[in-house]
């Protein structure tokens, strides 16, 4: 299992905060791919993805236990 | 003391200052981001910001570490606020202090910079006729439909 | 509440900032100049600073002025201490608030230089084995005879 | 009458921080010649002149009750 955490836009779009879900042995790229065929809202193509807190690009695989964090353009400061 | 804090609380001023301030430092520098009451003639009434707190938390950290490497004897605080944020109120401050004065502006600088850039904090404009998600981390450009045009961080 | 002070007690950080924080501001910049311990190898026991107070506080006043001119939505609020300071304390408080954080940053800058030039203020450093008056407004030539070799007003 | 105000290094140099002297009608610059002959100690050449809190030129002709101070190369911030 992976959590995956929505952020602003991303979480209205998705309709949540956090889901689980079984996609260990999958790249990123596959899952933002599977996650844009469940919700037709979403629109990940300028969004970046935090692995475990850290930016990581899109051919990563992911792991059991890994937090998959979507961050759309930050407007902090 | 954390030096790299997201914080739901008012920020107060001195006490981010206190935690760079020292004997060999002979400069310091703030930065003290507000709520701005008007941009480009648009009224804002309020803000909400949300961040991916642990990350966004390790990102402030790297900053700071990223300035060390580039201005060896910089001290660097960062609290940041979240949540509603009305008119006036401060919703950044970075505290910056190193032996002489030059470095204490760059380096500041450079950490707002970055903060624009890589740390997770979105700002939701809030105005008398919507709501939106400030989806550019330079703050020039919004996204009514959440999709981006550019790809600004590669960019 | 006057912008553009000299003063003999301690000087608090959030009040000379709340002076020019306001709606139309989203930046707001403060430079704080603290007593450094060691200068070139040097220690410093602690510093006298002289004021001719109310030329001074007019310089100050000239100071903001010119930054109006230079950046026109701009604040300032500028307090300088006198008198004996110790080891970390601060002398100097810079606030400038400006719409947009580039401007809060050349302006801030700009005025510390400008202080460095034309306010008449003096230091006079204390150490372990003498004391002097610090000559040179760029902080790099001490006169121990009083009689500055170039003259770096014109310069 | 024109009173002067010593500062920093010049005012330990004439043991003093006030003077009043009968100079009206001379130049910034006939004061100072008078001033260095009448204290040995005291080194004008790199000090500015402030006439009623402003800076003035060496040819600046003082009038009764002006205030003049000397100011040696500042050292505040």
């Amino acid at each position: 299992m992976v959590k995956i955490l929505w952020f602003a836009h991303l979480s209205e779009a998705v309709g949540k905060r956090e889901l689980e879900i079984e996609v260990a042995g999958m790249t990123v790229a596959a899952l933002k791919k599977q996650l844009q065929e469940q919700y037709p809202d979403l629109v990940l193509e300028h969004v970046l993805t935090a692995v475990n807190e850290e930016y990581v690009a899109d051919d990563m695989v992911l792991d059991n236990g890994d937090v998959v964090a979507f961050i759309p353009p930050v407007s902090g400061g | 003391m954390k030096n790299y804090e997201i914080v739901s609380d008012p920020i107060c001023i001195e006490a981010v200052t206190k935690k760079v301030m020292c004997p060999t430092a002979g400069a310091v520098t703030t930065f003290i981001g507000t709520v701005r009451e008007f941009t480009k003639g648009k009224q804002t009434l309020y803000l909400i910001y949300e961040a991916y707190q642990e990350m966004a938390e390790k990102k402030l950290c790297q900053i700071g570490k990223e300035i060390q490497e580039k201005w060896s004897e910089a001290k660097v605080a960062i609290t940041h606020r979240i949540g509603r944020l009305e008119i006036g109120e401060i919703a950044v401050v970075i505290a910056v202090s190193t032996p002489h004065r030059k470095d204490a502006y760059l380096a500041n600088e450079y950490a707002i910079e970055r903060i624009k850039e890589i740390v997770p904090i979105w700002k939701k404009e809030h105005w008398k006729d919507g709501q939106i998600w400030i989806g550019d981390q330079r703050e020039q450009v919004a996204y009514p439909t959440g999709k981006p045009e550019e790809d600004l961080l590669h960019g």
